[in-house]
């Protein structure tokens, strides 16, 4: 079996009195590239900033190579360890140009100054930075100074790094573009990568494995697809996406749990730790905004064609009627054509027969509020019969007022307990 | 003391005299110091490693000229620390544990009386050439012999400013400065912290009593006297237009004179209160030749004439007999003294009283 | 950033011992005079402790305790506001004769303040200049009080502020300002609650350099106010070690109170810094550039001319012309240059005096920056447990007359076993180079401190992530990041140490004269013409070394910007 | 007709040689959210600073209300314009606490010190900084700090504010709660809004219109569906997410151009600003990756369905049939929707008979390289012929290997003259 390059175990940190970090363990193998995930002040720096050596725990200890590096009573000093990290605010010394700046960690290993000259370089083009090299940070837009960031660091060819946040402000394109060319540079030089973001796409795209904090602790650590899949806790779901949460009672305990919300019977995954929910106690049911597919009421049906029609005049003739593939509001035609492929259907639905609810799914009645444009589709806010609110995306804006029925998909809908709170 | 004898023809610190003078004391510990001091100084530090080490002299004027002379004079290797009286003898103090100086030669009389009485100088050793010093110079010796003045001067004399006054409408009494005539105009170094300032109130407070020593300097004060630092500051005054008189040390106030800065000086009848140099050996001394050597050649007259003619502080009374003093120096001087065993014993008070006096 | 404790703590360690046994030390050995008055001298009888509750009762006492308040305050704000304004003019706008205002610091700093009252005294006494050239006979009155004497205090001692506070303003919080201007403020308003307040740290440093420096300066007050009696703590130290018996005990009773004068100068610091932080230098920091006013360009130049003539003109002017005439009635004698030559061929006493005043102050100053910048270190980014400790005791030194150190170390460096381990360094050298150093010690950690406050542990952290050791590190961040700073405090220490007169008077080895010896004792001479041209040639030296080191050390800035540009 | 609150005419700001702006003119109406989008170190802050009244402009001119606040020669100081912003790096007051730093504008503007409060109360519910109040900036992590600056902003209620990247350091929930929030917040003032981010999906949320800028200039102002639609350069839609460019000669021009793409015929949309496409000119295509669908080549089919069946046999049963409903991959599904329900379907494809491309699409035979999990979907690297790379959206990985073809909807692809770089 591999062994893991850094253990942590029961690491904790407070700052006063109040703890920034406690329990935290995990294991990282050489050549992973492991993802963080977590809400705002959960402690994913702090973390980042134990594992550098910048801060020493409070409690628990952190192994590098099975040898302890840090502990409450010592710590290897950064330096010694062999990593280096992109800082969250950058941290790029204002007096020193951004070419020295990144050959500083070059300097300090001795190297040669052509072999520096030609990393540099090189670095400089992987991060579009040509022509920027004689310049001062202070001269910099914020995007170029993060990427210089990010070369400062990985100028050093570390063993281990750590990305806090490297491409926070950075275009969207840059961003995709700068993240596959990072993970392919870890492969490929075998780079053990500790990454904090705020990005589930990015967590996704670049890692082996995550971890989603929140509130100090580990909430899960698994590969992106399990992650995906079956958010541990409440918390993690939100964080990957799951932004739709309603309160219901339980009604049903099983593979799939059921929940009794605003008078509908709506079938979940129930949660993967922790005691099993009860009948008759209160829950949380959870789902993607793209999970949940769109039913007219019959009486309505009329009134959401109209619209449609008034939206496909907006556009260029012709286009409309193809414009919907876009994205993640493909629900229903997911289903009609998993139903028109012949395949094992799990979700016979009529799209004429909106009253028959598939078996593996729940309707759950809701009332339009108002729909906004994010690009390939709309996002829409709605009710449900007794006012909570929720989103889902559509391939059009859907009029305010019109009644329906939401599809949800038990296997991509989470049940979890009220006092998994977080 | 017998020893005094044995070097009585001995004139300047010659290195004979100092042989002879030192086989006679009979202390031992000196024996080999003593023979190196015979021989010349290459053969000396064969015997004793300590003797080729210069004379290491405290001294708080004539430094310029002070140690070619003497060096020329015996051979022996000088060394000096020049500073005011004041910082010596805290230097002097702090050093009691472990002494750094062979010979104090300073206008501070009181303070080395005290130091012969705590036990931390030469006793009993008597130059050949005491003989030589005048009788004025004579009663200043102490009994136990720790020290020999080497010449005297005013700690004040009455200076005023020749553009205020003129000889006729000048103060010319102590007691006069306290005239209401002088209201605002007189200044005087500080007691408490200039040390020639001293043995001129010291005078004051014996001959008087303290009480009717401190009423005059009280009356002084209430006429506005104006109390510098020190003596530099009190001449810069003067100069300067600050004040219009001063009691003022002599041998700065000759030194206005002679640049030609528009004072003049007045002896007052009942005497000017004179500072007292004196040279003192350390007891511990192993030096002690040498050590003898300098304080001969300090009171032979071609020195103390010498110092005279070429040094800065040249206005002084010499205590040795057949020197000359300054031409230019008043031949009418009238030098009193405050007892220095009384002296050194009060100086704490008085100068406390002095100090305290700043604060009204 | 926490993580620069653990080095932190060994430095921590490294820099207390040093500083007690540089500063503390010695400042014990006078201060336990009055626990064990004999102590130094093999004898353990007890002292009066009651000694130390005299200064309730003793009426000198109390009123030196008072004055020394006053004075120490009073001349605080207005020396802190002065320096400071002129700092931030300075540092903001190029104006004619900017470079002028800069070397009239270096000169106030360097040149020994009994020189600078003996300018003012023959400046504004009543037969002085003023009055007898220009007929200003109210200045008398003006100047010979204790308000006009802070006033002189003042228009001495801003230097120290200035430099503390132009040290920090090396690096620009424009965005933090902009910010501000943002949510309404005005420039002023933005200047008032941002940035000026961003300088606290450097502000708090340069008020308290002024303070202590105040506080333990004998020679002025004490010059300027023999008119009125107005006797200080410092004035008490001496009368009480010239005074025989010599009372080593009160002088140690009274530094014990200048010590609690400055911790209690300290507690009013925390108080001020409390819980703030002032890192304000990120990727964003640019550096300061003076930038031509729009308008107004005149005003500056003319209201500097203005104020260079009452600070430098008043005082060195009047010494300048002593040195020409040799005389305060500058009518008399007429010009000469006689003192400018006597002090070459009097058979180089001044030219010796001068070299070894040199040599142990640049080595002063070099080994003091480097305790300093440590020291700063320490302060400013470590959770050392005596911090605050190491912080009082860099104070000491300035506070505490120079005779009463020097006292000290007499007391611990001339203890007769050293001699048998051969560290018996009184009667050498090197105890001046130490008594030097541990006199450089307050400017050069003040200044640094005030400066490093802006630098956020981050910065170093990220050079730590590059594999940077400790010395690295500083070496090639902290220290380019505080360049300014640590380049004044530098030149700070080696100017004021050249002149400092009470601690090489009483220390310097035999044979060994130092400048400010030969200085004094021709003042003591009455030689004030030669005393005023031997300040004045040394002063123009050491500013020239200054000014040249300054040319060598600071284009880079030019530099920098070329290529940025 | 409404009058502008705000105009810029021909701005344009030079940093010694560099021009970092040019140009650049646009109106702002009262109310408005304008959002900024471009390509790092285009311009974007540097806009923002001529309008704050931070930098002055080297040419051109800026008017509120009518009134002219700045020019080269003259400039209205920043805190006499009535705006605030949101600085891209916070730039909070460190000596300050929180509290304090979001009280400052209120404090400029004499509010009652209980006004203040009750204001700062609200705020810090609305960007969840509860218990904060009282931590110095160094003490916040780095999303908090970024929710105080934009407390701060908010604190002043300015007539126009501006905002540099105000959510980046936020994680994905927070973000959208967060701008969700702020833009009913803004509608509700009647607040005018300037707004820099470098997230498409931030841009089309909460703005009326958008600006795209490159390299110091102006590309595109639209409302974001036009934007979205019809982005007018290449660099616009590559910020837009059309992460696919290839290079091909034009053959024809009309409604729609096309393009000889390494052997195949790809149909697009002409650029709409400048000259036209040429026949025989070279020229770029580009699409979303979720703009194209796949289709395996009839002899891969099998290997690829085996995939999809070993990938299914992968997660918890019975999910994985309806798992696929996600994203942004569903083209396919979209396309068989259309045509089961019976409308004038524009692309009659039938998923068995792949050699047939329907009208109004092209298809692109491709060869795949790898696939990344991506959350809802993979995506998927592929090669043309010619090796021109891209990537696309898929419901499940794809082997790598596999030939095939993608589909693209002409109405969904932009053709741009080669020219046109940026
Ligand atoms: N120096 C400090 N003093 C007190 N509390 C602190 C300090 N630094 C961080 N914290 C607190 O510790 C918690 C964790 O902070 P940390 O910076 O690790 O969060 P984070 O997960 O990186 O958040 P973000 O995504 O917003 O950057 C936060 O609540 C923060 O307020
Ligand atoms: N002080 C300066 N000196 C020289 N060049 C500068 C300076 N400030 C910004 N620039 C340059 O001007 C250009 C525009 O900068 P700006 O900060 O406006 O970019 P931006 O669009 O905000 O980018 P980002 O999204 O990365 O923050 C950049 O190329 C930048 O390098
Ligand atoms: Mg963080
Ligand atoms: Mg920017």
């Amino acid at each position: 079996m591999r062994k893991p390059i850094l253990e942590a175990v029961g690491l904790g940190k407070r700052y006063g009195k109040q703890a920034a970090l406690q329990g935290v363990g995990f294991e990282v193998y050489a050549g992973e590239i492991i993802s963080v995930l977590g809400p705002s002040g959960c402690g994913k720096s702090t973390l980042l900033q134990l594992i550098a050596g910048l801060a020493q725990p409070d409690e628990g200890e952190l192994r590098m190579r099975g040898a302890v590096i840090a502990n409450a009573s010592r710590s290897v000093p950064p330096e010694k360890r062999g990593m280096n990290m992109v800082f969250q605010d950058y941290a790029l010394w204002p007096h020193m140009s951004v070419f020295d700046n990144i050959a500083y960690g070059l300097r300090r290993q001795k190297k040669a100054e052509a072999v520096i000259r030609s990393d540099i370089a090189e670095l400089v083009r992987l991060l579009h930075l040509q022509g920027l090299e004689d310049r001062l940070p202070p001269q910099l837009s914020g995007g170029q100074q993060q990427r210089v960031a990010i070369a400062r660091a990985l100028a050093t060819k570390p063993d281990l790094l750590l990305l806090d946040e490297p491409l926070s402000n950075l275009d969207m394109r840059l961003r995709i573009e700068m993240r596959a060319e990072m993970a392919y540079l870890f492969r490929r030089l075998g780079t053990t990568v500790f990454h904090v973001t705020h990005d589930p796409d990015e967590a996704f795209s670049m890692a082996d494995r995550i971890i989603i904090m929140r509130a100090g602790g580990i909430d899960q650590i698994d590969t992106p697809q399990a992650c995906y899949r079956r958010p541990a806790t409440r918390s993690a779901a939100l964080l990957l996406g799951a932004g739709n949460q309603l309160r219901g009672r339980v009604l049903r305990h099983g593979e799939y749990a059921s929940l009794q919300v605003d008078g509908a019977e709506i079938q979940g995954v129930p949660p993967a730790l922790g005691a099993a929910v009860r009948p008759g106690e209160e829950a949380r049911v959870l789902w993607r905004p793209d999970a949940a597919q769109w039913s007219p009421d019959p009486d309505c049906a009329g009134e959401a064609v109209e619209l449609v029609t008034s939206a496909q005049a907006e556009t260029a003739a012709g286009q409309d009627s193809v414009r919907r593939s876009n994205g993640r509001e493909a629900g229903a035609a997911v289903l009609a054509e998993a139903r028109s492929s012949g395949g094992e259907a799990a979700w016979p639905l009529m799209a004429d027969t909106l009253a028959e609810v598939p078996k593996g799914a729940s309707a759950l009645p809701v009332r339009i509020v108002h729909s906004v444009f994010e690009g390939g589709h709309w996002r829409v806010l709605a009710r449900t019969a007794e006012d909570q609110s929720l989103t889902f995306l559509h391939e059009e804006p859907l009029p305010a007022g019109a009644a329906g029925r939401l599809l949800l998909q038990a296997a991509r809908t989470f049940i979890y307990r009220i006092e998994e709170e977080g | 003391s017998t020893n005094n004898a044995a070097s009585g023809n001995a004139e300047g610190g010659g290195a004979q005299a100092a042989n002879e003078s030192t086989s006679t004391t009979g202390a031992g510990g000196n024996a080999a110091a003593a023979e190196a001091g015979a021989n010349t100084a290459e053969n000396a530090s064969a015997n004793a490693p300590k003797s080729d080490e210069p004379l290491v002299v405290y001294l708080n004027d004539f430094d310029e000229i002070i140690k070619p002379m003497f060096e020329e004079a015996t051979g022996y290797k000088l060394e000096l620390v020049t500073g005011n009286g004041a910082e010596l003898a805290s230097r002097i103090e702090a050093e009691k544990g472990n002494p750094h100086w062979d010979v104090l030669w300073m206008d501070a009389m009181p303070m080395i009386d005290q130091l012969g009485k705590n036990g931390q100088l030469l006793e009993n050793w008597t130059p050949a050439n005491k003989e030589g010093l005048t009788d004025f110079a004579k009663g200043l010796i102490p009994a136990s012999g720790a020290y020999y003045p080497t010449g005297a001067h005013a700690a004040s004399v009455i200076v005023y400013n020749t553009k205020a006054y003129d000889a006729a409408s000048a103060p010319k009494t102590w007691q006069e400065l306290a005239d209401a005539k002088f209201k605002d105009a007189v200044g005087m170094a500080d007691p408490a912290v200039a040390a020639p300032a001293y043995p001129f109130v010291a005078w004051f407070f014996q001959s008087q009593g303290a009480e009717a020593a401190q009423g005059y300097f009280e009356s002084l004060m209430k006429n506005g006297l104006r109390v510098y630092p020190k003596n530099p500051n009190v001449a810069k005054a003067l100069t300067g237009g600050e004040i219009k008189a001063a009691a003022l040390q002599e041998s700065n106030a000759y030194t206005l004179k002679a640049k030609g800065e528009p004072v003049d000086i007045i002896w007052p009848a009942e005497g000017a209160p004179a500072s007292v140099r004196v040279a003192a050996i350390q007891k511990e001394t192993e030096h002690a030749d040498a050590a003898k050597a300098f304080v001969e050649f300090l009171l032979d007259p071609k020195t103390q004439q010498a110092l005279i003619d070429q040094g800065e502080e040249s206005y002084f009374e010499p205590s040795a007999q057949g020197v000359k003093a300054k031409a230019d120096r008043a031949a009418e001087a009238k030098l009193v003294v405050a007892e220095a065993a009384w002296a050194g014993e009060h100086e704490g008070e008085i100068k406390q009283w002095f100090a305290d006096q700043a604060v009204k | 950033m926490r993580a620069l404790f653990k080095q932190g703590d060994r430095l921590g360690w490294l820099m207390l011992a040093l500083l007690v046994v540089l500063i503390l030390l010695p400042l014990a050995a006078v201060v336990i005079q009055v626990l064990l008055p004999g102590v130094f001298f093999g004898r353990f009888a007890l002292g009066d402790l009651s000694l130390l509750l005299d200064i309730f009762k003793r009426p000198l006492w109390f009123a030196s305790l008072k004055n020394s308040l006053l004075l120490g305050v009073g001349t605080t704000v207005l020396a802190t506001l002065l320096g400071g304004g002129l700092a931030a003019v300075r540092a903001r706008w190029a104006f004619a004769g900017a470079r002028l205002l800069d070397i009239a610091v270096w000169l106030l700093l360097v040149t020994p303040s009994f020189i600078l009252a003996q300018g003012w005294v023959m400046f504004a006494s009543a037969d002085g200049l003023a009055a007898s050239w220009l007929g200003w006979r109210w200045l008398h009155d003006l100047v010979f009080q204790p308000a006009g004497l802070i006033a002189v205090m003042t228009l001495s001692k801003f230097p120290l502020a200035y430099l503390a506070i132009h040290g920090a303003l090396a690096w620009k919080a424009s965005r933090l300002g902009d910010a501000a201007r943002m949510s309404g403020a005005s420039p002023w308003t933005a200047w008032r609650t941002i940035e000026a307040p961003l300088l606290l740290p450097a502000i708090a440093s340069g008020a308290m350099l002024v303070f202590v420096d105040t506080v333990g300066d004998f020679g002025l007050p004490a010059s300027i106010a023999t008119v009125f009696r107005f006797p200080t703590l410092p004035y008490s130290i001496y009368s009480a070690l010239y005074t025989s018996p010599i009372r080593f005990d009160m002088a140690g009773a009274l530094s014990f109170y200048l010590v609690l004068l400055i911790v209690f100068a300290m507690l009013v610091q925390l108080l001020a810094l409390r819980r703030a932080r002032f890192d304000f230098l990120s990727s964003r920091a640019v550096k300061n550039e003076p930038r031509r006013p729009r308008r107004g360009g005149w005003l500056l130049a003319s209201g500097n001319a203005l104020f260079l003539a009452a600070a430098i003109g008043i005082p060195l002017g009047s010494n300048a012309l002593m040195s020409f005439t040799g005389s305060a009635d500058a009518g008399a004698g007429g010009m000469t240059m006689a003192h400018y030559k006597a002090l070459f061929n009097e058979n180089g006493a001044l030219l010796t005096g001068l070299l070894h005043s040199l040599e142990i102050a640049a080595g002063a100053a070099i080994i003091a920056l480097l305790i300093g910048f440590l020291v700063a270190y320490v302060l400013t980014y470590s959770q050392f447990k005596f911090r605050r400790t190491i912080d009082a005791i860099t104070l000491v030194s300035l506070a505490v007359p120079g005779i009463v150190l020097g006292i000290g170390y007499i007391f611990i460096w001339n203890q007769a076993w050293l001699e048998h381990v051969g560290l018996l360094l009184y009667g050498t050298p090197w105890i001046l180079a130490l008594a030097g150093i541990a006199g450089a010690i307050p400017v050069v950690t003040r200044m640094i401190t005030g400066a490093m406050a802006q630098v956020p542990g981050q910065l170093l952290a990220a050079a730590q992530m590059q594999g940077a050791g400790f010395a690295l590190r500083l070496r090639t961040i902290l220290a380019p990041l505080t360049k300014g700073a640590l380049l004044s405090a530098a030149l700070t220490a080696f100017g004021s140490s050249v002149f400092d007169l009470a601690i090489s008077s009483i220390l310097y080895p035999p044979n060994y004269m130092t400048l400010p010896v030969v200085i004094n004792k021709a003042f003591e001479d009455l030689k004030f013409g030669y005393a005023a041209a031997a300040t004045l040639t040394g002063a123009g030296l050491v500013i020239i070394i200054i000014l040249v080191l300054e040319l060598i050390v600071r284009p880079a800035r030019r530099t920098e910007r070329k290529t940025a540009a």
